[in-house]
């Protein structure tokens, strides 16, 4: 008991090897409170009889010498230090009346109620875990398709899904790269559409720049796309087996004619 | 059976324990299980076939029957509860995307018009997937719209809320929570900044006025 | 019931026969089944709850259990045999610590929300975290929480019950002691008082709802 005093001011090697081990292993906390609470284990008392003094200081003498070794500290160890630092002040020095907002007690027992909370659901997810587990300790029916009488489709969806489909169709918008709002622009689709129903009448070789919707020939924008676009559709024609294409030469027409069906 | 001359030197189970694990061995597994399997996989010096005996006997006349399929066993419901097994065998699909973006839409938009899932997708939505949303009993006809033409409207249903676990469409994370959540990973680009800064806010009043509270 | 006034054209059958029913149904199906989805299969009259009862009897002691999941029930292996299971056991994901703490907050503290979690755990929950465990369905979306902001809450699921073999949230481990403790009080940081005076009365209603106490 006597020892405390002299403790706080000079730590022990024991104390110390522990703050280095602290500084070390840094990256395994998860977060400040993390920290803490790891700290407060070194007091070995009850969490509700912990001293928050003693923590602060040990925590705010982990970040100095953390600086000292010129460890990066993520913000939020900052943020808890400059607190820490706070509320140690305020532990220490007599209440002033005058001052608003809550007493230094008061916020140290918030501390210690937050610890004891985390310490709590931390013991509370590993008694979870260590529970018998379906499909590691117990099982479910493994066959289950016993009966086929009725065989009935049901569609089915996550929340997941549906939560992610809403996020694509309202971000959409946002990412588009480029519009195709344009006029002047003819889909393979829209010229396979046509053609369709055009090949029908073409006995014979015709040029494909014939296929060329009306008015789609003069306007120079215009006709890069339907010709493009009847090109393609012409070549999916010809791999579906409907048409035959054919090019005399190096830059000379385009020709297509129907496929005479040996079954038609 | 202290007896045998090979006595393990383990005592092997009692019979009634050897039962019981017959009993879970075929329970979750999901093919019938030969003799030879259960003997690999019950402990050293038990007597499977006997178990199964006892198991057989166990089972006589109740809902479901243990039966031997070529050299393997496996448990079978009463062929005279058959009518009870109806619905067991349901074939589970994948909903299309369309149909999950346009129910997504209806969930978060309701009451909303055809014309106005079409706006918010950028393509028109096809009469299979609305059918279909319906058929579900995920969407339903709600009330006519006081616009010109009266556009009749789609409201999420209770199966909906039910199939989805969500007890009320209220309870859909808005825009910004769906961001936060990590489920909106796409970031508006530079230019659309300013814009973007408004909507989650602007998302969240639709929200609250949709659901008129 | 045969003393009821609407007593049906057809007299319901007999309880042993009732009980055989609930044994195919349950014995057939891997995913829990409602109590309603029994009256519905089972013929016009029946009593599944009695049935139930008689059958979870029957199956003490055996190497299959009758279970109860929140409000369905399904037949599950006894702990004890796992070791017999090996092979069938599947791979689940390693959850990380995070995750595992998360699951837990939920699960205590529901319905809880994102802030709450955070709060607990002292850090930021983590993209993927809670995405992860509504993909594992064991949490899904609860009421938002009548607090300014009107925050979503996530609440545990019954396929999380059924995976920790747990009738209802009630039966968590050491829920009692927890909540005897003042643990599982929301108690905001002294000086937020503004905002204080209203929510925990509210969240105390919420989670006895929860509770069902």
């Amino acid at each position: 008991m006597t020892g405390n005093e002299f403790q706080e001011d000079t730590p022990s090697l024991g104390d110390r090897l522990a703050a280095e081990a602290l500084i070390v292993d840094l990256g395994a906390y998860e977060g400040p409170l993390d920290l803490l609470l790891t700290m407060s284990r070194t007091q070995k008392v009850d969490l509700r009889q912990i001293s928050i003094l003693d923590l602060a200081r040990q925590y705010l003498a982990f970040v100095e010498q953390a600086k000292a070794l010129r460890l990066e500290l993520a913000a939020d160890y900052l943020v808890m230090a400059a607190w820490l630092a706070f509320l140690k002040s305020r532990l220490l020095l007599p209440p002033d009346p005058s001052e608003a907002g809550p007493s230094g007690e008061e916020l140290a027992a918030h501390l210690a109620f937050q610890l004891e909370r985390l310490q709590a659901m931390r013991e509370a997810a590993a008694q979870l875990m260590a529970r018998d587990q379906l499909g590691r300790d117990f099982f479910a029916r493994g066959m289950t398709s016993d009966v086929s009488r009725v065989r009935r489709i049901t569609y089915t969806a996550t929340l997941l899904d549906l939560m992610q489909g809403y996020a694509r169709v309202r971000t959409h918008d946002d990412f588009r790269p480029f519009v195709l709002d344009r006029d002047a622009v003819m889909t393979m689709e829209q010229a396979l559409e046509r053609m369709r129903g055009l090949i029908g009448f073409a006995g014979d070789w015709t040029d494909l720049t014939s296929y060329l919707p009306e008015g789609w020939e003069i306007d120079p924008a215009r006709r890069r796309s339907s010709t493009a676009a009847t090109f393609a559709a012409s070549l999916e024609l010809a791999k579906e087996g409907h048409i035959d294409i054919r090019q005399s030469d190096t830059f000379a027409p385009i020709e297509i004619r129907r496929k005479s069906r040996p079954d038609a | 059976m202290p007896d045998t001359p090979e006595k393990s030197l383990f005592e092997a189970p009692p019979m009634a324990e050897q039962e019981r694990m017959v009993e879970a061995i075929l329970f979750a597994t999901a093919d019938p299980v030969p003799l030879s399997g259960l003997i690999d996989r019950m402990p050293h010096g038990c007597d499977p076939a006997e178990a199964l005996a006892l198991l057989r006997r166990r089972y006589e006349g109740r809902g479901v029957r243990l039966v031997k399929v070529g050299d393997a066993w496996t448990f079978r419901t009463a062929p005279d509860l058959g009518f009870l097994m109806q619905k067991e065998t349901i074939e589970t699909r994948k909903l299309s995307r369309a149909a999950i973006e346009t129910l997504a839409i209806v969930a978060y938009h309701q009451p909303v018009t055809r014309a106005e899932i079409e706006e918010i997708r950028g393509v028109s939505v096809s009469r299979g997937t609305v059918d279909q949303l319906i058929e579900l009993e995920w969407i339903r006809l709600g009330r006519r719209k006081m616009t010109p033409g009266r556009p009749v409207t789609f409201v999420v249903t209770q199966t909906f809320l039910d199939h989805f676990g969500l007890e009320s469409a209220r309870d859909l994370p808005g825009l910004k929570e769906l961001r936060a959540a990590g489920l909106l990973d796409s970031r508006p680009p530079p230019g659309a900044a300013p814009l973007a800064g408004e909507e989650p806010d602007e998302e969240d009043a639709d929200q609250s006025d949709m659901f008129g509270d």
